[in-house]
């Protein structure tokens, strides 16, 4: 199993814990991946507010450059990114003259985009490519006891649902419990974090950011498991300023590859786990038993 | 008492302005609004909004340009695509809200120092420039020039991140840098110069 | 262009069709422009050709200007074709004398340029007058119609229709797929907005249904085939064995008292699964035929449905003498024979599940209006308590309308009866809880008869109206008095902004569509869907209950969500349909079948192809012959015949090449 | 090839025979007119009572008298009034357009569509998306085609008069046929010497 791997801006900045984890995760497992040469951003969101076509090129450019690699497929892990791409290529066919903008800005940088190569996310290839079973043999340290709420938010459910249910996503959740953990129904599961509206209208931002805190809390989550470099930042890192407004939530929010990587006993240092504000001190107590797993 | 008259009058219309926004891509399907609510309904920031987005698209669809253009609902807009998925009539909501963001920073319209428009231009900047974005650059550009006093109130995350060493400001580009610049001049029209 | 043979004086006519086609066509123009064809005897444009005024034209030109055949320009001639062949008769011509011309559904109701219009008005002319100089005299064929009809499907439309014909004395057969006729208006509890009991007002009609010399009811049975034609169908229907002797069983229930598990347990369809029944059973107390059945997939004596002959039958034991019970009982056929059918197969509701942000099936107080009907009965589930899931009383109720209507990603429609039955249920909800209710609508439809009035006495009860399609019911709370509630999340869309609304209840408004069989039905009765899977009706205002295929008809929600009153007075209409062919005695059939030339090769080749088996081979001649009373017209064998030896009439090859040539002559 | 070079656009109208059965395409084009949509008045319609009584003669016959473009409509599979009348046509229509292929007539002017008596929308779409790939082609005409061919055959009956070494039958291959017509039909050209000519007595 070899992918082109397309990390993003996030994962190389704020988001480093994301791809700390994930790397070591995917090799473990005996996924290949290939890091997209001389990638660029994706045209995230905040580009599309200002010129959507441009943002879309910008995708373009990538998916060309994955097309070039010879790798039939991208893994994009930023929610973000991941759907950027998407909406590119489906802009790509859906309107001419998109496409005809598309062709004619690759074409400038001698690069060719043929609208083929499939974008997926790592949960997708997990689940569907490597497999549960394949997972579950390589759990050394389950995580019996952890209660998790699996945090999906928008972007990669919607506006394209293509490997998971739009309304309840179940990947996360039946990956988490193939790793041994217990999840929480968490009826915000895909509901939005604020995205950058924390930095720009914090007002805003932040009771989201409270609202899916409180709710993991009251359900009794030990921490909200996320796939998007913007929700776990936004969901760890104001917790300063929802506690001044609303009152102290202190749930720790990790990526669900770093609760992989802690389930198949890996290093701590190997899994960006330092990184969050708000630490995630819970650990598997002991490796896999002959008999029965001990409870946390 | 201040009072002041809420009536429009025809002449407050911008004619066209619904046509318009209804021809670009992905923002068709506006014409079969029926005023539902469904968007407002899900929508995890309508309670900040001036006007519900179910009324953007009414002023949308009515030519009322300048209140739609000077409202704070397309600010708020998180992209979270919820509106756009339960509409019932299949709008896609969350698109015409970037293409009204896209129309108001074109035209300039919006409050001076607010921090979306400011956002979303350093962003593009920094992606032709470097064809990268370095995350804690863009934050801090953004500070600067919108409000100090919002930068101080987030002291903690800035500790934070130095703490759990995400403070990076080692600029992030692309070999290619120059690639980004020469598509975006081909997507305008120009002829790009020679690398 | 053909020769025209030197006797044919035709007669054309283009009607104005008022501004219809008028405003699009320049009709004189055309007519001089007719009038200027070989074999044209007068050409003439006329306000509106369908009116007597019209046909009295034609009849008068006929006579005095000897003219021996008619073309008129002006709509479908499925519309008029009948009224002018009518007109041409009566003017002392041969019917089939006479060509239709469609310029106005095909030409100026499509068409935006005028000029072009007109030059397709004129081909399409000319094209008629070459055709029409081939027609010949042909001869209309009557056949006896059987006097027996067949109901299918036993809701209010088709006890209605069932009823209207039996008490005419005519014999109807009706078929239904359940074990008791009564359909969706025997679950209702009150019916709006008059509120009268629905068992009250149907109870007496089912029973009649059972009681009737005329009626044969079959319950717990389908249609599985159906052949023939207008007058003369031929149908088969399986009953399903219900393990029970129909004709032995008294209704007493014993069996049921008997039965080795005392306390029902089993899921009951009737009650829409808020009720328990016993693997024997009757669906509910009214049911006809009172009659009882077992549920092979439960009955211990079954083991997935295959006889095992394992239980004690204690049921066997109570029903003693009367020896109804029969676990041997297998499906059976029966075929009969009738001259009409009619359709009333009814609807399905649309599956709440579909639409995920409303929580049904995912929190246990979202229920979908029927289920609130059942609760809201005395003879439900809790005897009429409004008892939810968990066992409490609500204190505050949401009825979300158009779950499953006016939304592209499910049913487009508007489902009609959903506005006014949540007002009914609004209205219900209130007298037997008192709680605080709800309506979250997008428009209030209330168009009938005092319909508007209930709705004023909805607002005058104190129920509240937000205007507004609900955006998601959750059950996590923001303050203190939502925790534990199921919260309604919608924009108000009169006041501006966006509420949050704490209740113990939702009820979905569920619309109505096609059954899931109903592209089967469609098939089995040679009728036609609309695009949203509905029966399609032959002409949506003229002809309603008729379909594409004579002596099949329509009636109920097959063919569209309608409410009860509407429901019957179509169920009449399709029963006085039928009545008009049964009365009537005969039908004329369309001259249009084939006949094989002399000049025929014996090939063969044209055997296979007639799917009414209407050709055979005559050993003797070694010619193909053609049954008559067997061809239904469709032409195949013509299309097909390697040496052009078959011919059909009304469609002969000249006829065709003929308007081949004389459209594309400009 | 007969496909002659496109006409300039907007010039010229196509003409399109339709032959459509009675109870589902030809309900349907009612349909369309009585919900007024609009489309392209290239289309004529004959009305049959089945797709399956469309003899591969119309269709030939509609072309050599100048038909640009045969549309037939005929109910979905399944659906026939007649059973499985449209199949039958489905048959007879592979077998056509191999020979309309053979005779250099472009595949998107004969076209096979399944057009139920609900789907008026439909008719207003094929009609107009037919329109427009026949305008792109150009005029077919076969009429013109066929005069060209027989002036091509007196001569060629004139010039084999006198005695050559060429035999008329054989005298082109395939290959140069389909070059020799590549010149818009009407135009006299030297080698338009035409291995279907047997069209002319259809």
């Amino acid at each position: 199993m070899k992918y082109s791997y397309f990390p993003g801006c996030s994962l190389k900045g704020l988001g480093r814990a994301y791809e700390e984890s994930l790397l070591p995760v995917m090799k473990h497992l005996g996924v290949e991946l290939q890091e997209l040469d001389d990638w660029n951003c994706c045209g995230a969101t905040a580009y599309m507010a200002v010129d959507e076509v441009k943002a879309c090129v910008l995708a373009a450019r990538n998916l060309a450059l994955a097309e070039k690699s010879g790798l039939n497929q991208v893994m994009a892990p930023c929610a973000a990114c991941y759907l950027v791409l998407n909406k590119a290529k489906h802009y790509f066919h859906d309107y001419p003259a998109i496409k005809a903008t598309m062709d004619r800005a690759l074409d400038a940088v001698g690069l060719h985009y043929s609208g083929d190569t499939p974008v997926r996310h790592p949960l997708d290839i997990l689940l569907n490519d490597v497999g549960l079973e394949a997972i579950k043999q390589k759990v050394e340290k389950p995580l019996t006891g952890l209660k998790v709420a699996t945090y999906y938010g928008c972007q990669i459910v919607r506006p394209y649902a293509t490997f998971d249910d739009q309304y309840n996503p179940t990947t996360m959740d039946r990956l988490m419990e193939a790793l041994g953990a217990t999840v929480v129904r968490y009826p915000l599961k895909t509901k939005c974090c604020g995205g950058s509206l924390t930095g720009t209208l914090p007002e805003a931002g932040i009771r989201l950011v409270y609202i899916l805190l409180n709710e993991a809390q009251k359900r009794g989550a030990d921490c909200i498991a996320t796939v998007c470099p913007l929700c776990q930042f936004n969901l760890d890192g104001y917790h300063a300023q929802v506690k001044a407004q609303y009152g102290d939530v202190l749930v720790p929010t990790v990526y669900f590859t770093q609760l992989m990587g802690l389930a198949f006993g890996l290093p701590d240092k190997q899994l960006g786990l330092n990184r969050a504000a708000v630490p995630f001190k819970w650990r598997p107590t002991e490796a896999l038993p002959a008999t029965a797993p001990v409870p946390a | 008492m201040k009072m002041r008259p809420t009536i429009k009058y025809e002449a407050d219309r911008v004619r066209g302005f619904g046509r318009e926004i209804m021809s670009v891509p992905g923002c068709e399907q506006l014409e079969s609004c029926i005023q539902c609510g469904t968007c407002s309904g899900v929508c995890p920031l309508s309670i900040y909004m001036d006007h519900t987005p179910r009324q953007v698209m009414a002023l949308t669809r009515a030519d009322f340009k300048n209140e739609v253009l000077r409202s704070r609902t397309i600010w708020l807009c998180a992209s979270c695509y919820a509106c756009t998925v339960e509409c019932p009539q299949e709008i896609r909501i969350t698109d015409i809200m970037y293409e009204l963001k896209q129309r108001a920073i074109h035209e300039g319209i919006y409050p001076k120092r607010f921090p979306i428009p400011i956002l979303a231009h350093d962003f593009s900047e920094m992606v032709k420039k470097n064809g990268r974005i370095t995350e804690m650059l863009l934050v801090i550009k953004l500070f600067m020039k919108t409000s100090w006093l919002a930068a101080l109130g987030n002291w903690r995350l800035g500790i934070d991140l130095i703490r759990t060493g995400r403070f990076s400001l080692v600029t992030e580009r692309i070999r290619h840098h120059g690639d980004i610049a020469r598509m975006m001049d081909a997507v305008d029209g120009k002829k790009g110069p020679s690398a | 262009m053909v020769s025209i043979k030197q006797d044919i004086r035709i007669g054309f006519y283009i009607c104005h069709c008022g501004h219809n086609i008028a405003s699009m066509v320049d009709c004189p123009e055309v007519a001089r422009y007719v009038e200027k064809l070989p074999g044209v005897t007068l050409s003439r444009d006329y306000k509106y050709m369908c009116s007597d005024p019209g046909q009295e034209l034609i009849q008068k030109d006929i006579k005095e200007f000897d003219l021996n055949r008619v073309v008129v320009a002006s709509c479908s001639p499925l519309l008029h074709e009948h009224t002018f062949r009518n007109a041409v008769a009566a003017g002392g011509l041969n019917p089939f004398f006479f060509h239709m011309v469609n310029i106005r559904e095909h030409d100026s109701w499509v068409h935006t340029d005028r000029k072009e219009a007109t030059a397709k008005a004129k081909a399409l002319a000319r094209a008629a007058i070459q055709r029409v100089a081939h027609h010949k005299a042909l001869e209309v064929k009557r056949v006896p119609v059987h006097p027996d009809v067949l109901v299918v499907g036993g809701g209010i439309a088709g006890i209605h229709a069932a009823l209207t014909l039996a008490n005419a004395g005519k014999k109807v057969y009706l078929v239904e797929r359940q074990p008791s006729i009564g359909g969706h208006m025997a679950k209702f509890d009150k019916t709006f907005p008059t509120l009268d009991c629905a068992a009250c007002i149907l109870t007496p009609k089912m029973s009649d249904v059972g009681a009737h010399k005329n009626i044969t009811l079959w319950s717990y049975s389908e249609v599985v085939k159906m052949d023939g034609y207008v007058g003369n169908y031929t149908v088969t229907i399986k009953r399903k064995p219900r393990f029970i002797n129909e004709d032995l069983c008294t209704g007493c229930q014993e069996c049921i008292a008997n039965c080795i598990y005392k306390e029902p347990k089993f899921t009951d369809e009737f009650n829409e699964g808020l009720g328990k029944r016993k693997p024997v059973y009757i669906p509910f107390p009214q049911a006809t035929p009172q009659v009882v059945l077992i549920d092979p997939n439960v009955c211990l004596n079954f083991k997935r449905g295959v006889l095992t002959d394992k239980c004690k039958k204690t049921c066997v034991e109570a029903c003693g003498d009367r020896k109804a019970i029969d676990f041997k009982q297998k499906e059976e056929f029966v075929e009969i024979k009738v001259g009409s059918i009619i359709v009333a197969t009814g609807f399905q509701t649309f599956d709440a599940k579909r639409v995920p942000p409303y929580g049904y099936g995912t929190y246990p107080n979202v229920y979908t209006a029927l289920e609130v009907e059942r609760l809201v009965n005395a003879s439900g589930p809790t005897a009429g308590e409004v008892i939810l899931r968990d066992g409490r009383q609500p204190k505050a109720i949401g009825i979300i309308h158009c779950v499953g209507s006016r939304d592209k990603k499910t049913n487009r429609w508007c489902s009609r009866v959903c506005c006014m039955y949540s007002l009914k249920l609004a209205h219900l909800l209130k007298e037997h809880t008192e709680a605080e209710i709800y309506n979250f609508y997008i428009d209030i439809r209330a168009p009938g008869k005092g319909y508007e009035e209930f709705y004023d006495k909805l607002n005058s009860e104190g129920v509240h109206f937000v205007r507004g399609r609900v955006g998601e019911v959750t059950d996590w709370g923001m303050t203190p008095e939502e925790e534990g509630k199921l919260v309604i999340r919608v924009e108000d869309t009169l006041a501006g902004f966006v509420r949050r609304i704490p209740v113990d209840m939702v009820v979905l408004a569920t619309g109505l569509e096609p059954q899931a069989d109903a592209q089967d039905v469609r098939r089995l009765f040679n009728m036609s869907c609309g695009t949203e899977g509905f029966f399609l009706e032959r002409h949506p205002k003229l002809a309603p209950v008729n379909t594409f295929t004579d002596g099949i008809f329509i009636a109920g929600c097959c063919q569209g969500p309608r409410d009860i009153p509407d429901t019957v007075a179509q169920a009449g209409a399709a029963a006085a349909e039928a009545m008009v062919l049964i009365d009537r005695g005969h039908v004329e059939q369309e001259p249009n079948t084939a006949y094989i030339l002399p000049d025929c090769c014996g090939c063969k080749s044209c055997l296979p192809l007639c799917p009414y088996t209407a050709i055979t081979f005559d050993d003797a001649t070694r010619k193909a012959v053609i049954n008559e009373a067997l061809c239904k017209g469709c032409g195949t064998c013509v299309g097909s015949c390697p040496s052009g030896s078959i011919v059909q009439n009304l469609f002969e090859d000249e006829e065709v090449f003929s308007e081949i040539e004389g459209m594309l002559a400009d | 090839m007969i496909e002659p070079t496109p006409a300039a656009p907007g010039s010229w109208t196509p003409r399109i025979v339709a032959f459509f059965c009675n109870w589902c395409t030809y309900t349907a084009a009612d349909l369309a007119g009585v919900s007024r949509l609009k489309y392209a008045s290239s289309v004529r319609v004959i009305r049959l009572m089945c797709s399956g009584r469309v003899d591969p003669q119309f269709i030939l016959d509609a072309f050599r008298q100048g038909a640009d473009g045969v549309l037939i409509g005929g109910c979905h599979p399944g659906d026939c009034h007649y059973v499985e009348g449209n199949y039958k046509m489905l048959r007879r229509f592979q077998l056509l357009k191999r020979l309309l292929k053979d005779l250099g007539i472009a595949e998107q002017r004969v076209r096979l569509e399944w057009i139920s008596a609900a789907e008026g929308e439909r008719v207003k779409t094929v009609v107009n998306e037919m329109t427009a790939q026949i305008k792109a082609l150009g005029p077919l005409g076969m009429p013109q085609a066929f005069a060209a061919w027989d002036r091509e055959v007196s001569e060629l009956a004139r010039r084999t008069n006198a005695p050559e070494d060429t035999d008329p039958e054989h005298s082109s291959v395939e290959g140069e046929v389909r070059e020799g017509l590549a010149t818009p039909v009407g135009a006299p050209a030297e080698s338009q010497v035409s291995a279907n000519t047997e069209v002319a007595h259809v």
